[in-house]
């Protein structure tokens, strides 16, 4: 959190990043976050992150922000959307953006960035079918959430994809502190590992490095999902569902700032919102293990290339129901 | 009687003060305990007896004022030196572990060891030993939570016997005690100062003052009003010398016809895990009598009385109260049907310590005019302004001593706690008063002004149920006595039959000679045990 | 022998009067405070920031009239879960459950509230009292299993808490939820079954003077009433309540009745306040239990004291987050202030004691 | 579910190490008669200071000893005023565990700049006992752990019989039974009822430091999760008496993993959170039934 100013003492434009929970150890918001500041040194903005924790807080902290009357308030995650829908009808002069979320009647100064996670985690599935042995994979998941099966659904569908033998088992983390309890999302991935998985997703946010200790100490691979956490724990990760919440942050400012608004972007593996690790340049300095496996790669990039062109769809689970 | 009165002083205190706020517990007080002496302390409650005896045994640090022992000054800023110097204390209030054995308790704090470890063995053998040379049997394995109160006060003693204690303080240690008990723990006490120990013992009984100690020194108002050699006195000077005046023994003069029956008890059973600590017992209680119950403490007495005020259910029989079963009734539809209890254990029970002497008085009248506000609509509000002027006007009535009703009743002198409860009980105006041990702790002022209050409320028409272990209560004021044994009457005896000795034989088991029921056995003849 | 005399000055009226001042039950909080400040300014000082700009942040956070509306209503949650402590703490008894029955109240009112198509009127009053009558039978559940099982209340309402806010996340996630949502909420509530507004403040709602008639009533059970007296009794010592014809069996179980009731009161309130819909620990995240909790200690369980303490909890709440808006200073600021508050508070009411010699005057 | 393997046994112990020395802990405070439920701040400080020492000074084991003595320092508010004057222990506790969870998350951010979780690259854990890998029973159970898991077990047996046969361990229980006998006999009663406290504190380091350096390797605002509650609730269920403990903590442990189990056939998450909680409950109710409280105490004479 905290405030960064960007862009020395003549800024040309002001950005408040508001999250609807604490950031705390939850990289999704972390990533947002690192964005906002990313656009903020581009633009040469100011920027401003109000950190939430209750509906009524996120309010009252887009209420500060509204009458601070920055160039761009950006709101994070379905959790502000009741919020933000409400506040881009009553200041229609107020430019908004919604990250990972997107009104269902948007206005005109309201700008939503979406992503496609599934489809990158279809991909972590595809991956860990082609390289199971024991053909048993698994996630561990901070909460059992509509939004969280992104990384659950998908990656067993991927895995089926290439692999039907396959079997899955999903664990989630709940307790006082999901988004962080590195030792129960330890423990989880441990019980996977007992059970015969040999590739499990991480998706435990803060607790995904319990996992990656879990994997380490275990004939046991990890995925890890948002960032390149390959270098978290070198020689534990295969690959990485990344999410480029910073990409799509700042794209969608710099629109705005542009005079671009509302209606909402779309990013998947199409418009590299989302990608694997193993997809990118620079694989081999990733420290990833996916690394090691050519053949998995050119696979891969098939898929990807065939769900871009629509020959194949991955399911949404948040849609499936 | 042996005579010590040439023997060299054990200890000295002089100029002792203390105060509490605004109240002098002790106002430079001078007192010579001579080595092998048994020297009794008297006074009225609050004339600051406990408070002086704290300060000998480093519980307490006075204002100012010295002590020496053998001569030499000393200063206790903890019980560790008193005990260091030879003292040893049994408190008024028993202080033991109840989860623990009569043996772990003895050596706490000053365990034999082996190996690093508690010496069991040794810790149980030296119990054996100590009770051997006192005359203290006690099984040292027993755990305290199942001993009497008599087997605990033992615990008690032979604890400072086991640091070797050759100065032992008693303060109160026959407040409630049964006859035999006491007549035991005065054989050991002179025993105690005969093999060179010295005893002070505190207490309020001029009899037991008379019986067994060398000398006296009374107090009143935390100041020495008289010292004497015990030889040399009689129980109407001390009694002159603690309360400024004479006292009248009150006693019952037999002279009002009961009335309509006011509780009937039938069939009552009370048992606890099993055991039947009462067993089919009946009785009645008529208006405007007195119906003691005698017995040893432990035999179903308070279990009886808990039947009846309802903290306890019966397992079967039944209570009626005025004409009604109140069997299954709650305390609180007892209390408004007209009963009201003084209880034995007035700190755990009777009071809370940490509210006001007003609020303490106002429970039970909380829900009743005029402090619970009981005027039409306003049902089950409390009218402060009531609550104080009744509390001010208890006090004075019932001669508190205290500053004002708004402290708090922890802050009361032992016996001052007890008239609070007496006067809250007292002025119910029930029908019923059950009375147990009501001048337990009282001193001899209060005791006279306690009886005249409950044969006032007998003559009134108020029916009382009085259980005591003093004898001599029984006889000044009860109508009948019950004895209780074993969790059974086994005698009910009249006005005419009730003696000291009918009484006594009767609580003992009606035939056996009372003196030798203890010997030789670790477990005495107490009775049903609690 | 008497006391060491008094120096004449110390019984100079005005002097006096300062001692008694001194001593006062509000007082004592307002010193703990004090010392917390100083002691949470060294450690702003140690991290390298400037205490006055952090505790200028915290105030006009806090009572910045354009954010005043969101400070009364934060105010009035904490005073309700002081409340909630406070009803027990007075027999003696910690309800550490506040969490669970917030959130049965808050599951009560979003199940009414979005289900029944009952007409305005009704909705806002059905809602909060069923939110009461589910969260009390809640509370009420520790009362026989302290008075029946000897497990005492501390411990059965902090190991049942986690149990309903389970539930209540399980109902949300797979019964009651809205399809399709990211996470686990009900929908919105209709426009009938929304607390009723106070004047055009968005925040603060008709909410505030339900718990206030709530604070109301309980200073008047407690100071004026037999059950606030047997209550106290009860609280001192157990067994002479019992001996004394208190039925305290009766009595915990109304206590704890009362204080789930008014905790489920409050998770009504804010479930029913915008954004109008439950949402899975989004009761919780606030921390008011624990804020209210801290209040109803530091005042002591007396409610008298209980608004003024809760303001203490709101200004270190709303200005903590205000503070880290504009000053830079970490967030968790707070927390370690109110840390320091109520262990500062906790060691000084005893040095206090001490100091005055009476025992547990009131 | 493989219940009786013996991967399952190291799982249960591996979780509940911490919840032992935490409850070890507090089962001590109960004995000298502090009712602690400060342990969940306790642990969360020792966690932080743990790693916060392995990161200055690459050692594991300096991080162990730094949240040793740095959490007996950090008991000291709770032991000067509920042994020394006699405060309400409860209040401070309170007022404690929400003390150390701003004040580790508010240093994390000062001193190390992340918010969070920090764990940087390099950070050491503690050993594993891997040379006792091939043998059996013990190998399967121990070879993963720290030592720290199997002390635990140790200390706790070692306190217990300590507190039993001891002469210490007498005059402790005595404490917290009867606090005016005791000192009547001259124990100096808030002397021991301070250094439980302070000892409690260690313990609860040790209990921290085996959560960040031993069950992972990583410092995370509000790590303890509750942890310290579960050990609260552990004292209760064993009345204080350490040697059950570890039926107790292992029963939590068996209850949490098992629940983390059940979610491999279907179960949902939050049966899994509430399980430990409502089995102690449940577990609680049963045994009360079975030993009914002991009767009040005869008194004698009441003056105060
Ligand atoms: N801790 C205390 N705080 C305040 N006042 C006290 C305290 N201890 C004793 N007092 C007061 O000091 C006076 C002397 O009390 P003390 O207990 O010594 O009397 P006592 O002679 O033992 O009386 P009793 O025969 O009733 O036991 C009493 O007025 C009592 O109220
Ligand atoms: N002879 C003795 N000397 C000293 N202490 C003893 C002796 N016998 C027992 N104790 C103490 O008395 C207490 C009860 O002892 P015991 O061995 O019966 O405990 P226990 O019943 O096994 O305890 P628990 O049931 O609580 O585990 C303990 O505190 C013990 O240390
Ligand atoms: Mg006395
Ligand atoms: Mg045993």
């Amino acid at each position: 959190g905290g405030n960064a100013e960007a862009g020395g003492d003549a800024t040309e434009a002001s950005l408040i990043l508001i999250t609807p929970t604490a950031i705390g150890s939850n990289n999704f918001l972390q990533l947002a976050s690192d964005g906002a500041e990313e656009a903020a040194d581009k633009y040469n903005a100011s920027l401003d992150v109000y950190e939430s924790e209750d509906p009524a807080s996120i309010q009252q902290n887009l209420d500060a922000a509204i009458r601070e009357k920055p160039d761009v308030i950006i709101g994070v995650s379905f959790s502000v959307l009741d919020q933000f829908t409400e506040a881009a009808i009553d200041y229609p002069d107020q430019q908004f953006l919604l990250i990972d979320t997107s009104a269902e009647e948007p206005t005109e100064n309201l700008t939503a960035a979406v992503f496609k996670e599934y489809e990158a985690t279809y991909l972590t599935g595809v991956e860990a079918g082609l390289l199971t042995e024991k053909n048993n994979i698994g996630v561990v998941a901070s909460l059992d959430t509509p939004f969280l099966h992104r990384w659950v659904d998908p990656f067993f569908a991927g895995a089926q994809s290439v692999n039907p033998d396959v079997t899955t088992g999903a664990q989630y983390v709940g307790g006082d502190n999901p988004f962080g309890d590195q030792a129960r999302s330890k423990a989880q991935a441990q019980i996977l590992a007992d059970a015969g998985a040999d590739y499990i997703q991480a998706a435990a946010s803060g607790g995904n490095l319990g996992v990656f200790e879990a994997a380490s100490e275990n004939s046991v691979a990890a995925f890890g999902v948002d960032t390149n956490q390959c270098l978290d724990s070198p020689g534990n990760v295969v690959d990485n569902a990344i999410k480029r919440v910073d990409v799509a942050l700042v794209e969608s400012v710099g629109d705005i700032l542009d005079g671009t608004t509302g209606g909402f972007a779309s990013y998947g593996l199409a418009e590299g919102g989302v990608s694997l690790t193993g997809l990118e340049e620079g694989v081999a300095d990733s420290q990833c293990l996916i690394a090691d496996h050519p053949d998995v790669i050119e696979q891969v990039t098939a898929i990807r290339d065939q769900i871009i062109a629509g020959d194949i769809v991955v399911e949404d689970p948040l849609t499936a129901g | 009687m042996t005579l010590t009165a040439s023997s060299s002083p054990a200890v000295e205190l002089s100029g002792i003060s203390k105060r509490f706020g605004a109240v002098v517990a002790n106002d430079g007080v001078d007192l010579v305990l001579r080595r092998g002496s048994v020297h009794a302390v008297m006074g009225e409650n609050g004339a600051g007896k406990s408070t002086l005896m704290s300060i000998l045994f480093g519980l307490v640090t006075p204002d100012s004022g010295q002590i020496r022992v053998d001569g030499s000054p000393v200063t206790f800023s903890s019980p560790l030196d008193a005990i260091a110097a030879g003292l040893g204390m049994v408190h008024q209030h028993f202080r033991l572990f109840e989860s623990m054995t009569v043996a772990a308790n003895v050596v706490f704090g000053a365990e034999p060891r082996r190996l690093g470890l508690v010496d069991r063995r040794a810790a149980e053998a030296r119990v054996r030993e100590l009770g051997e040379r006192y005359g203290l049997e006690i099984d040292p394995r027993a755990r305290v939570s199942q001993l009497s109160v008599g087997e605990r006060q033992r615990v008690e003693i032979l604890k400072a016997l086991h640091r070797d204690a050759t100065i032992l303080i008693l303060d109160e240690p026959t407040a409630v005690l049964t006859p035999g008990e006491v007549s035991s723990l005065f054989a050991v006490i002179r025993r105690a100062a005969d093999s060179g120990t010295t005893v002070v013992l505190v207490t309020h009984k001029i009899n037991e003052v008379l019986s067994v100690s060398d000398e006296v020194t009374v107090l009143r108002d935390g100041r020495v009003t008289g010292r004497f050699s015990t030889g040399d006195t009689s129980g109407a000077e001390l009694v002159h010398a603690m309360t400024g005046r004479d006292v009248l023994e009150v006693s019952n003069q037999g002279d009002v016809t009961p009335g309509a029956t006011v509780l009937r008890v039938r069939d009552a059973v009370v048992s606890e895990g099993g055991v039947e600590r009462v067993g089919n017992i009946s009785f009645d209680v008529r208006a405007g009598e007195i119906v003691g119950i005698a017995g040893v403490s432990g035999n179903g007495q308070h279990e009886v009385v808990e039947a009846i005020l309802g903290t306890r259910s019966l397992a079967r029989g039944s209570v009626e109260l005025q004409g009604a079963d109140v069997t299954g009734w709650s305390v609180r539809d007892r209390r408004a049907h007209g009963v009201a209890v003084i209880p034995e254990d007035r700190r755990g029970e009777g009071s809370a310590i940490t509210m006001t002497i007003a609020e303490n008085l106002t429970l039970g009248h909380h829900r009743t005019a005029p402090i619970g506000a009981n005027r039409g609509i306003r049902r089950g509000w409390i009218s402060l302004r009531a609550q104080r002027a009744r509390s001010r006007e208890l006090i004075e009535q019932f001669d508190i001593r205290t500053p004002s009703g708004q402290h708090t009743a922890g802050s009361l002198s032992g016996g001052n706690a007890q008239k609070v409860v007496i006067a809250r009980e007292l002025s119910y105006g029930a029908p019923l008063l059950v009375a147990e041990q009501p001048t337990q702790g009282v001193d001899v002022g209060a005791i006279e002004a306690i009886h005249g209050r409950l044969l006032d409320y007998r003559t009134a028409g108020g029916a009382v149920l009085l259980v005591s272990h003093e004898i001599s209560e029984l006889l000044a004021l009860a109508d009948r006595v019950l004895v209780m044994l074993s969790g059974e009457i086994v005698a009910e005896l009249s006005r005419a039959e009730a003696t000291s000795a009918s009484i006594g034989a009767a609580m003992s088991g009606a035939t056996a000679p009372t003196a030798t029921a203890t010997t030789n056995t670790t477990t005495p003849a107490t009775g049903v045990r609690r | 022998m008497s006391a060491p005399p008094e120096p004449q000055v110390l019984r100079h009226p005005l002097v006096r009067l300062a001692r008694v001042a001194v001593r006062h039950p509000v007082v004592v909080p307002v010193g703990a405070v004090v010392i917390a400040v100083l002691i949470g300014a060294v450690i702003i000082a140690a991290a390298g920031l400037d205490p006055l700009t952090a505790y200028a942040a915290v105030l006009s956070g806090a009572f910045d009239p354009d954010t005043l509306d969101y400070t009364v209503s934060v105010w009035a949650f904490i005073c309700g879960m002081a409340l909630v402590a406070a009803i027990p703490l007075r027999m003696g008894e910690f309800n550490l459950g506040g969490n669970g029955q917030l959130v049965l109240g808050g599951l009560a009112a979003a199940v009414v509230a979005g289900q029944s198509g009952l007409p305005p009127l009704l909705a806002v009053p059905v809602a909060i009292l069923a939110a009461a009558v589910l969260a009390g039978a809640f509370g009420a559940i520790s009362a026989p299993l302290a008075t029946r099982f000897g497990i005492p209340i501390i411990i059965s309402t902090l190991l049942l808490s986690p149990v309903a806010v389970a539930v209540v996340s399980y109902l949300l996630r797979f019964q009651i939820g809205e399809k399709g949502a990211a996470v686990a909420q009900t929908d919105r509530f209709p426009e009938s079954a929304r607390m009723w507004a106070l004047g055009d403040l968005s925040y603060t709602n008709v909410g505030l003077i339900i718990v206030i008639l709530l604070m109301v009533a309980y200073w008047l059970v407690d100071s004026r009433t037999a059950v606030g007296f047997e209550l106290r009794v009860v609280g001192a010592n157990r067994r002479f309540g019992a001996y004394g014809g208190v039925r305290v069996g009766r009595l915990a179980l109304g206590a704890m009745a009362a204080s789930g009731a008014v905790a489920g009161i409050v998770g009504a309130i804010i479930t029913l306040s915008a954004p109008y819909r439950l949402t899975d620990g989004a009761l919780l995240s606030p921390g008011y239990t624990f804020a209210g909790l801290a209040a109803a200690l530091l005042a002591g369980g007396r409610p008298a004291l209980i608004p003024v303490t809760a303001v203490l909890f709101t200004v270190l709440q709303v200005g903590g987050a205000a503070m880290e808006r504009s000053a830079d200073v970490p967030r968790q600021l707070s927390d370690v202030l109110q840390g320091v508050v109520i262990v500062v508070l906790a060691l000084r009411t005893v040095v206090d004691n001490r100091r005055s010699g009476e025992k547990g005057a009131r | 579910m493989q219940i009786l393997e013996l991967s399952f046994v190291a799982a249960v112990l591996l979780a509940a190490t911490p919840v032992l020395f935490a409850s070890l802990a507090g089962a001590l405070s109960a004995q000298v008669g502090v009712f602690n439920i400060a342990l969940e701040g306790q642990m969360l400080w020792g966690a932080f200071s743990a790693v916060a020492a392995s990161y200055y000074t690459g050692s594991a084991w300096a991080g162990v000893f730094t949240a040793i003595v740095s959490t007996a320092v950090f008991s000291l508010a709770l032991a000067v005023g509920a042994a020394r004057w006699k405060a309400d222990p409860i209040v401070i506790a309170i007022g404690s565990n929400l003390f150390a969870l701003g004040i580790t998350g508010f240093l994390m951010r000062v001193l190390f700049d992340v918010s969070g979780s920090f764990s940087p690259r390099g950070l050491q854990g503690l050993e594993k006992m891997r040379w006792l890998e091939g043998i059996p029973v013990i190998g399967p159970i121990f070879a993963g752990q720290t030592p720290l898991v199997p002390l635990a077990l140790v200390l706790i047996v070692a306190v217990g019989l300590w507190l039993k046969f001891s002469p210490r361990g007498l005059r402790l229980r005595g404490v917290g039974e009867h606090p005016e006998a005791a000192s009547s006999l001259g124990i100096n009663v808030s002397g021991y009822q301070f250094w439980v406290t302070i000892a409690a504190g260690a313990l609860c380091g040790i209990a921290g430091a085996q959560l960040s350096l031993g069950n992972v390797t990583v410092f995370t605002e509000n790590m303890t999760a509750g942890r310290g509650w579960i050990a609260v609730a552990a004292v209760m269920l064993v009345a204080g008496r350490p040697l059950w403990l570890p039926v107790a903590c292992l029963g939590f442990g068996a209850a949490e993993a098992l629940g983390f189990r059940l979610q491999g056939v279907g179960a949902p998450q939050q049966l899994t959170d509430a399980a430990p909680y409502a089995i102690t409950l449940l577990v609680l109710v049963a045994t009360r039934i079975r030993f009914p409280a002991r009767r009040a105490s005869i008194s004698t004479e009441s003056t105060p």
